[in-house]
């Protein structure tokens, strides 16, 4: 509306309403910031960084920064993109990442991200951390090798689905993702296939089962195009 | 359904849980004092919680994963933590840990097969002064010795319960060196609420504002100012918290202020409670002082008979207040004041997203003001002495006095309390530390004074501090001093964001890789390239300060890091015969094509 | 049938010529030969040097994971292990007919492969040899070399495994590591664009194929002293053949023949191959040995691939390929042809069988169907088959009720080819190295050997390692006198 | 005027513990081989005969590291090479074949040779002339540093001939979308 409600993004101006953040201006506004724990559906969360910016030249997560009249940020140069390159080496050496023979390579955030910002390789030595499968549900299949904590199922099945279904244990290194169940087992919660935390994970943790690799290569989310191309399919305008 | 199996468990929860009223905000303190109880936290008494508490019991079980002194597991009836700070080691901590795993066939981060006892690391404990010390079951042991460590070995076999070991290990002393107004003061209990309900509330914060009283926890913040904005913040409940997590490496005045001066502290707190219309407030009292617990209990309980804690102060109506303290449970990360609140009301300590600041959007979303404990022992004493004869102790923009906790290479550990503006030089000289090569000033995530700047003064202005003055000799490995921090970041990070998370650990693996000498002049570069990550996208202060040990003993202490770079090209971090060494004994082989040997070192 | 030549009695006093890598073949491969001071053969060794482990870490996978997880075994035949896995796991979904679009498609993808994998090892790999000769300049002898000297066969050669490619991509969606197969069907078919540019140029790989058969048909019979004998020895050898007896690379039973031509069994279900088939380890390959149960270690090591299928079968179901079985089988007599360099006629006739396939298939309009799936009866067990490049290959899997896979056993074409091509090498040495200075072009010569399996040893390493290839020489005394091995200009030298 | 033809750059290339699958990517260059051959002369290869690597321009490394051979090798590579390149996921970081990381080897060898379906008389090989296998499975850049990446599983014959081309005509390698890709 008025022309003071807007900020410059590289250089492009993007309004914005009372209360956005940056990336929530930026997204709806056809701008892309990388990202992996944020998701327009969700309170910003700020944990993956990989939205940092510099607003009025200081570096500030894109997500949890709320837009301010005539703020200059920049996103797309060099500088921030080899951080978030390296930031994206991180979650790729902690965890198992091994997309050949992963079924939602191409329907991936993680991979889409790297490709984006041309990551090609790990840099760093591998963590290699053992963790199994949780096949127990008959429905839905949890592969924690690919796990990068950035809390959506959290928040989706607490916010949305009302039942808390999982949640983060550990600290530091040892973080990870836990369902609500004294087994252990996703069978023994009342996850269901219907819940909102069943269709958020950025990468492949959780699956459909016995669907895997039913898209055929070409078809796939980024197969056309990179994801700086791909809208979120719940932003307005995209 | 309730199985015979979590009425067993019932049992002692259900008291803890009468006491804590079935409050979900102490879930923490609940499972503290369950595991005190059991020994760790069992996954039916999870369950029992989940039930009685109506959370989620990944929640429960997500908040006890998160602390180090939480086990889900059995850890053995005697849990044996030994401290290793920088201090600990230097004065021989691991040695002594070896010798005590020996004596009990024990390996080191196992439970013995009996079930007994369990021995591992700790991040420092607060008693670099009476170092090496180490917890049992959470209960401090100062310094320690062979002999001691002996005893202790004789007590375990013994399954002597703790309550009746020697009294002379859990002797924890004070070792006040220098006094000036803080420690030297002969503070009279309620002579502080006294002055205040003479001046008033508006009159006390602006003598706290006339004070240029800051932060002692580190960062320097104006209290006058944050008391202000707690003040002026609408909210049905306003808090005050102490932050007594005094979890940075190297410092433990906090220990001797609770234990000697409890009484300004909280005084200090129920001062700042008067001025923002606080009716609670908690003290949040780390884990290792676990000890202090029934001290403090009891000076609160005193203070309640005085009537300087409860309804109707000192027979003022309408000003009601309490306190309340809350243990950590070993999380150096609670420390930063919006982990702390999250630790307050029962969840993993993960800072939280700033703005809003806990002023404004504190415990439980209400305005709180969070100080440290010297700041509120501080403003019981300007409250008293008034703001301007505060303003003129110190410097112009760092007033009052500071209070350093000096270990390391000296003759005289202990705390030492100066106005702002001191040198390192005179503290060193007031300490007996002799050839000295370095101070690392405010513990790890500080700053690492080398000799020729000794001049430098201890002030917000200079070298800002929260306390920590760790003394290196001339015979210290710098390199060693940085590593043993950036371990104890990745210890202690707490996992949320990813640089931190996963930065920390790739730092250390690096720090580790140049000490087992695969060094290259690549992973020095490596190593500058990732502090640089760490410092620009990280969450919070401890993501920002574990690079710090590292870029500062870099700058200043380069031949330290030099010496590790044994090679001019790239070499693995692991050992590569030693990678084959598996495969050597399931074959049985041993010729040279068994073998690997290290990169060659050629071109 | 085994040969003197696996052990020497006195190791000790002999010197040792290392081989090391194999090059021109897939992976992974190292001979060793001991000789005494008289240059006489004691002990000739293919040692297969890797190991991967894909048997262990499978397990504890979801089963839908499996065929693209597996094929990852071998990047030249991947389209084998894709479908051999999508096969086994056919019946954990409990398809027990696929709907005729996924098995067409099924079926293209394998013989596109069949097509690809064929013309790479004999135009890039094995074409040096036999154009130039066995010991002929070392630095010419590759597939460069004939691009120079021949450009246009080298040029079909690339067009023609660009071709199989194509036909696997259009199937599997990459022309390498594909997702096209899963249990129960295929993610698609083809649509009317994809056939229509496969269409254009089958009609010349027909051609092309068919002129590949008559090269080296020639050379045979050129130089039928060479190619007869070369490296031969007398096994056994299996291979699946189609439910009417003709040849059939994606689906059938098996049927076993004796070095005399006599069927040995006939008709087995797959599904039984463990009552067939037995494993033996030696401790000097990481490549397990397999033999016929019935027969025994000694005597029940077999031979598998082109070879075995092509005279094996009653008949080729398409007219080129048939005609040219019809004139190798009348070439060889009554007797089957053992000698190891008959791959290479037998594996161009697959070939041309190959092509003429694609080209039916692609006529035949089930091919852009839309029925992709087929399900059924959940099943907790299956086996899948099928005919790779380089001859049968079995997977075969459990998987619990959670969908995850508790058990897997692999046995790869190569795999079955190891005694016979240690046999192969064992007959070279004693035919051309035998009391002669070792040069380079002798080596070779053993590696002509090998080459003619067409072994892949990256298969072949899915149970632990690589192999390389190197000859060393001890002296009386079992002590290394000097390493021979190839320089890096080819030359033999001596590394010591 | 007529520059003087350039020398002909020597490119190795080799596969440790990979599928060879990378191998027949750049093969999928297709025709563009015959070009190659103009501006490449092959030195160590699986195509060539030529068993050690020489002095190299480039070197290409398909496969991770399983055992001592493929350290042996990647020394060799990296000694003589003036530019390394990881090709395929595996040199890059493991791929399948490190999907045994988080297992103990000796349970590995022992279910390989052991318990296995079908075999007779297990135990596990330990010859002298067989390389041990590594405990755990690298990538080549945890073991010698690395000039460039080009991942994939296989990357495209496209990607590794725009990498290829690039560092010919002295460009930095650069992908981008459709190029890059993981799987």
């Amino acid at each position: 509306m008025s022309q003071d409600k807007s900020f410059t993004l590289d250089g492009k101006t993007v309004p914005y309403q009372e209360g956005q953040t940056i990336i929530q201006a930026a997204m709806a506004a056809g701008h892309y910031i990388p990202h992996l724990c944020f998701n327009p559906e969700f309170k910003p969360h700020g944990s993956c960084k990989l939205c940092t910016v510099k607003a009025n030249g200081r570096q500030t997560a894109s997500c949890t920064q709320q837009a301010q009249p005539g703020m200059v940020v920049e996103s797309d140069i060099n500088e921030l993109n080899d951080e978030r390159r390296v930031l994206l080496q991180m979650l790729f050496v902690e965890g198992n990442h091994f997309c050949p023979s992963c079924e939602k390579s191409g329907n991936c955030q993680l991979q889409a991200t790297a490709y984006e910002l041309d990551m090609m390789s790990p840099h760093f030595d591998q963590f290699f951390p053992d963790r199994p499968v949780d096949a127990s549900h008959a429905e839905y299949l949890l592969d924690f090798n690919r796990c990068i904590l950035c809390s959506l199922c959290v928040r989706a099945s607490r916010d949305v689905d009302g039942k808390n279904v999982f949640a983060l244990s550990g600290r530091g290194i040892k973080s990870h993702l836990i369902v609500n169940a004294k087994s252990g087992h996703l069978a023994d919660t009342d996850f269901s296939g219907s819940d909102k935390a069943a269709h958020v994970c950025p990468v492949g943790v959780i699956l459909k089962k016995r669907v895997g690799f039913s898209v055929p290569i070409g078809q796939r989310t980024f197969d056309a195009q990179p994801i700086s191309a791909t809208p979120h399919p719940k932003v307005k305008g995209a | 359904m309730m199985t015979s199996q979590t009425n067993v468990h019932a049992e002692y929860l259900n008291p803890i849980l009468a006491r804590r009223q079935h409050n979900p905000n102490d879930l923490l303190q609940i499972l503290r004092e369950a595991q005190e109880q059991h020994g760790y936290i069992h996954t039916d008494a999870i369950d029992y919680l989940s039930l009685e508490l109506k959370l989620p019991r990944a929640k429960i079980e997500g908040v006890a994963g998160f602390y180090s002194f939480l086990y889900l597991q059995p850890r053995g009836e005697y849990r044996v933590l030994f401290s290793d700070n920088i201090t600990d080691r230097m004065l021989g901590n691991m040695e002594l840990l070896e010798n005590m795993c020996a004596q009990l066939w024990v390996e080191p981060g196992k439970v013995s097969e009996d079930g007994l006892l369990s021995i591992e690391t700790t991040s420092c404990t607060g008693l670099c002064d009476q170092g090496p010390a180490l917890l049992v079951n959470n209960i401090a042991i100062n310094r320690l010795t062979p002999a001691r460590v002996s005893s202790i070995c004789e007590l375990i076999r013994e399954r002597v319960p703790l309550s009746a070991w020697p009294q002379e290990f859990f002797a924890i002393e004070d070792n006040i060196r220098r006094k000036d107004i803080l420690l030297g003061s002969d503070f009279k209990s309620g002579a502080a609420l006294s002055a205040l309900f003479q001046r008033g509330a508006d009159a006390t914060l602006q003598e706290i504002k006339t004070s240029k009283l800051r932060g002692r926890g580190g960062a320097g913040f104006s209290t006058g100012m944050k008391w202000e904005f707690c003040r002026n913040a609408a909210g049905d409940a306003h808090y005050v918290v102490c932050n007594a997590d005094e979890g940075e490496p190297g410092t433990f005045k906090d220990r001797v202020l609770l234990n000697g001066y409890a009484d300004m502290v909280f005084e200090g707190m129920t001062l700042c409670a008067r001025v923002v219309g606080a009716k609670q407030g908690f003290l949040y009292l780390r884990g290792e002082y676990r000890y202090l617990l029934d001290h403090l209990q009891a000076v609160l309980q005193r203070r309640r008979q005085q009537t300087l804690l409860g309804t109707s102060i000192l027979g003022e109506a309408g000003f009601d207040f309490d306190i309340e303290i809350h243990l950590g449970a070993g999380a150096y990360v609670c420390g930063e004041e919006s982990a702390l609140i999250e630790s307050l009301e029962g969840k993993r300590g993960t800072p939280r997203n700033r703005p809003p600041f806990p002023v404004t959007n504190g415990y439980l979303d209400r305005p709180t003001v969070v100080n440290n404990v010297e700041t509120f022992a501080s403003a019981s004493l300007i409250a008293l002495n008034g703001g301007a004869w505060y303003a003129g102790i110190g410097t112009e923009t760092s007033s009052g006095t500071k209070i350093l906790s000096v270990s390391g290479d000296c003759e005289r550990p202990g705390l030492y309390e100066y106005p702002f503006g001191v040198t390192v030089a005179q503290v060193l000289a007031e300490c007996g530390a002799r050839d000295t090569q370095a101070v690392q000033v405010s513990g790890a995530s500080g700053v690492c004074v080398s000799a020729d700047e000794f001049e430098r003064r201890i002030a917000f202005e200079d070298i800002p501090t929260a306390g920590a003055f760790m003394v290196f000799g001339q015979q210290r490995d710098m390199f060693e001093v940085a590593r043993n921090f950036v371990h104890f970041f990745a210890h202690e990070s707490c996992g949320f964001c990813t640089p931190c998370r996963v930065g920390t650990s790739l730092l250390s693996n690096m720090m580790d890789k140049l000490a087992n000498g695969h060094g290259s002049p690549y992973d020095f570069a490596e190593i500058e390239k990732l502090n640089g990550l760490l410092q620009s996208t990280s969450h919070c202060g401890l993501g920002h300060a574990a690079c710090n040990p590292v870029l500062d003993t870099i700058a200043k202490f380069r031949p330290a890091y030099e010496k590790r770079l044994a090679h001019k090209d790239f070499v693995p971090a692991f050992d590569l015969d030693a990678a084959l060494s598996q495969a050597r004994q399931m074959t049985g082989r041993d010729d040279t094509g068994a073998h690997l040997e290290r990169s060659h070192e050629s071109r | 049938m085994s040969s003197t030549l696996e052990t020497a009695a006195h190791p000790e006093n002999l010197r040792r010529v290392v081989i090391d890598p194999v090059s021109r073949v897939e992976g992974h491969g190292k001979v060793t030969i001991l000789l005494d001071d008289k240059n006489k053969v004691h002990q000739v060794r293919l040692h297969i040097v890797e190991f991967r482990g894909f048997e262990k870490f499978i397990q504890g996978r979801p089963y839908w994971e499996v065929p693209v997880m597996v094929q990852r075994l071998c990047g030249i035949c991947p389209v084998s292990h894709h479908l051999a896995a999508s096969k086994a796991l056919d019946a954990i979904v409990g398809a027990k007919h696929l709907t005729p679009t996924a098995e067409k498609n099924r079926r293209l993808m394998h013989y596109g492969q069949i097509l690809q994998s064929h013309a790479l090892h004999f135009f890039h790999l094995c074409s040096p040899d036999l154009l130039f000769g066995f010991d002929s300049d070392v630095a010419k002898r590759n597939i460069i070399g004939v691009a120079e000297k021949h450009p246009d066969t080298a040029k079909r050669g690339v067009l023609l495994r660009k071709f199989g490619q194509e036909v696997i991509r259009h199937t599997a969606g990459k022309r390498v590591h594909g997702t096209g197969s899963v249990p129960g069907g295929v993610n698609k078919s083809l649509s009317v664009d994809e056939r229509d540019t496969l269409l254009k140029d089958v009609y010349q790989m027909v051609s092309w194929s068919r002129d590949a058969v008559h090269l080296v048909k020639e050379m045979h019979h050129k130089n039928p002293e060479l190619y007869n004998s070369f490296g031969a020895f007398r096994a056994n050898y299996m291979s699946m053949v189609g439910f009417d007896g003709g040849m059939d690379l994606y689906h059938g039973r098996l049927r076993g023949r004796d070095e005399n031509g006599q069927i040995l069994f006939d008709g087995v279900d797959y599904q039984n191959y463990t009552q067939l088939i037995e494993e033996e380890v030696k401790n000097w390959s990481y490549m397990k040995f397999p033999y016929l149960k019935s027969l025994g270690k000694e005597k029940g090591w077999y031979r598998v691939g082109p070879l075995s299928r092509v005279q094996n079968c009653d008949f080729i179901p398409t007219p080129l390929a048939e005609v040219e079985r019809r004139e190798f089988m009348a070439y060889s007599g009554v007797m089957p042809m053992h000698a190891p360099l008959g791959y290479h006629w037998a594996r161009m006739i697959e070939m041309l069988h190959a092509a003429e396939m694609i080209k039916d298939l692609l006529h035949d309009d089930d091919i852009m169907g839309s029925e992709l799936m087929a399900t059924g009866e959940r099943g907790s067990e299956g086996v899948g088959v099928i005919e790779a490049p380089r001859g049968t290959l079995i997977h075969h899997y459990r998987v619990d009720e959670n969908d995850l896979v508790t058990m897997c056993n692999l046995i790869v074409s190569t795999t079955h080819n190891n005694q016979a091509m240690n046999e192969a090498v064992r007959r070279v040495a004693q035919q051309y190295l035998h009391g002669h200075e070792i040069t380079e072009g002798l080596l070779n010569h053993i590696e002509v050997a090998i080459r003619a399996f067409d072994p892949c040893l990256s298969c072949a390493t899915h149970a632990l390692g690589k192999m390389p290839l190197e000859v060393e020489v001890l002296g009386g005394a079992g002590e290394r006198l000097s390493a021979l091995s190839r320089s890096s200009a080819g030359v033999l030298c001596n590394t010591d | 005027m007529n520059a003087p033809a350039k020398p002909k750059l020597k490119v190795a290339t080799t596969s440790l513990a990979g599928c060879f699958g990378c191998h027949m990517s750049f093969l999928d260059i297709d025709e563009r081989i015959l070009e190659l051959m103009k501006l490449v002369e092959f030195d160590r290869s699986p195509i060539t005969d030529i068993k050690h690597c020489g002095p190299c321009d480039i070197g290409i490394i398909e496969g991770g590291l399983c055992n001592a051979e493929n350290v042996h090798v990647l020394r060799e590579f990296r000694a003589n090479c003036k530019i390394l390149i990881a090709m395929g996921a595996c040199a890059v970081n493991g791929g399948l074949p490190a999907q045994r990381n988080h297992l103990s080897l000796p349970l590995i060898l022992e279910e390989v040779y052991h318990a296995q379906h079908g075999l007779v008389d297990g135990f596990i090989p330990n010859d002298p002339e067989l390389p041990l296998p590594l405990d755990k499975v690298h990538p080549i850049h945890e073991v010698v540093k690395v000039d460039y990446f080009i991942p994939g599983c296989p990357p495209s014959g496209d990607a590794i001939w725009k990498v290829l081309t690039d560092l010919l005509a002295g460009r930095e390698p650069e992908l981008g979308h459709g190029l890059i890709h993981y799987d």
